[in-house]
């Protein structure tokens, strides 16, 4: 099983983790990415997430096959947020149910470094320091 | 041969930076340009886009595509700048 | 901030990652060691778990401590049930955050891997297809 | 030299296979033995753990320790067998 969606609400993980529940698999393996207070040493306000729908949903669903294909797991699942997010909001959720947890901890690592390189999903930063905000994007950085 | 034969109306989709830059999300577009490559040269002259071709992917109808891909009437296009979900 | 804790109660993951709230972290990674239904080609039918308590718990903060020291990240919380346990039911739950993904992907797989190595807990299996039941352990075997 | 100034009280913990191979989970042991080495080798010609020292951890007052420690009257000693937390 395989889920991405892109969401303008705020991500509940407890009903996503239900959607795991599996009695062949011994490992779950979750990532959440936050919206921190700081970037590139600026104090960042809030932030503002874009996509281009209908490439987004058919990359992100393409990273999700992927992952299933190249390690030995269950289901995963990626939901992304879009619009404007505060500092402490989960931008996205990765997970991921395996029978063992080398996979599990492999392929969730696989899905969110490969979201984060090829959806098509842009953010902007607001900061506290000046009224300028910016497109992040010309800088490929891990979060 | 009738110029207007060459010409094709395309629907352009702009995000982020691009976004930003034409003050537009979407045009329409009048081009002779062949491949979706000629096109980026075409807009980039028009916008200044300020971004090596080799940091945008290309986009036609929804999907990824090469840059020689060969552009149609009525196609939705949309250049892709550096992606930052996450 | 560290955390080890064991418990006789359903983990409730909620309330474990509220703790983690933290406005300078973008990544959180967590996993989660859920009950299977089958060990090495066995039906297995439930679990039960004991611990030498006193030594569990020095080692399991030994483990968050060493992750800590290791990784640049922020917190990190092992929390690990005993008693009788159902398929399904979650064992074991790791949570670590980190300012990046890098660090806290490597950081809670360096506590499980550790927690399942060091700490003195053990799993007694007991079987759908037989009567006996099984202490496992001479088998040192991912999950 | 009284035989008894040698002797020493220990209070020996059990777990899991060791629990179930004794059918005790504590117990008060009466031993000359210097070591914890020495010891697991008298509690293992007892009892016959069928498992190699090598695979074996002992724990002295709840702390894990050095085969060679030297045991002291009151201590609380346990043989931790292989772990399989998680």
């Amino acid at each position: 099983m395989h889920h991405f969606e892109l969401v303008d609400y705020q991500i509940q993980r407890e009903s996503l983790v239900d959607r795991f529940s599996d009695p062949s698999c011994g490992a779950f393996v979750s990532f959440e990415g936050w919206v921190r207070n700081h970037h590139d040493n600026r104090p960042v306000s809030h932030l503002f997430y874009e996509s281009y729908p209908e490439l987004a949903m058919s990359e992100g669903q393409a990273v999700l096959q992927q992952a299933l294909a190249k390690y030995q797991i269950n289901s995963a699942i990626c939901i992304h947020r879009l619009g404007s997010l505060q500092i402490g909001d989960m931008a996205v959720w990765v997970g991921v149910n395996a029978a063992h947890r080398d996979a599990a901890f492999q392929a969730c690592r696989y899905v969110i470094d490969d979201i984060k390189a090829r959806v098509p999903i842009w953010k902007k930063e607001f900061y506290l320091d000046s009224q300028e905000s910016k497109w992040i994007g010309s800088e490929v950085k891990s979060l | 041969m009738d110029n207007s034969v060459l010409s094709k109306t395309v629907c352009l989709k702009y995000f982020s930076q691009f976004a930003e830059r034409t003050g537009k999300t979407t045009e329409e577009w009048l081009t002779e340009a062949i491949t979706v490559e000629a096109l980026w040269i075409e807009l980039d002259k028009q916008y200044g886009f300020e971004l090596d071709i080799s940091a945008v992917r290309p986009a036609v109808n929804h999907q990824f595509c090469d840059w020689k891909m060969a552009i149609n009437h009525r196609d939705i296009i949309s250049f892709i700048p550096p992606v930052s979900g996450g």
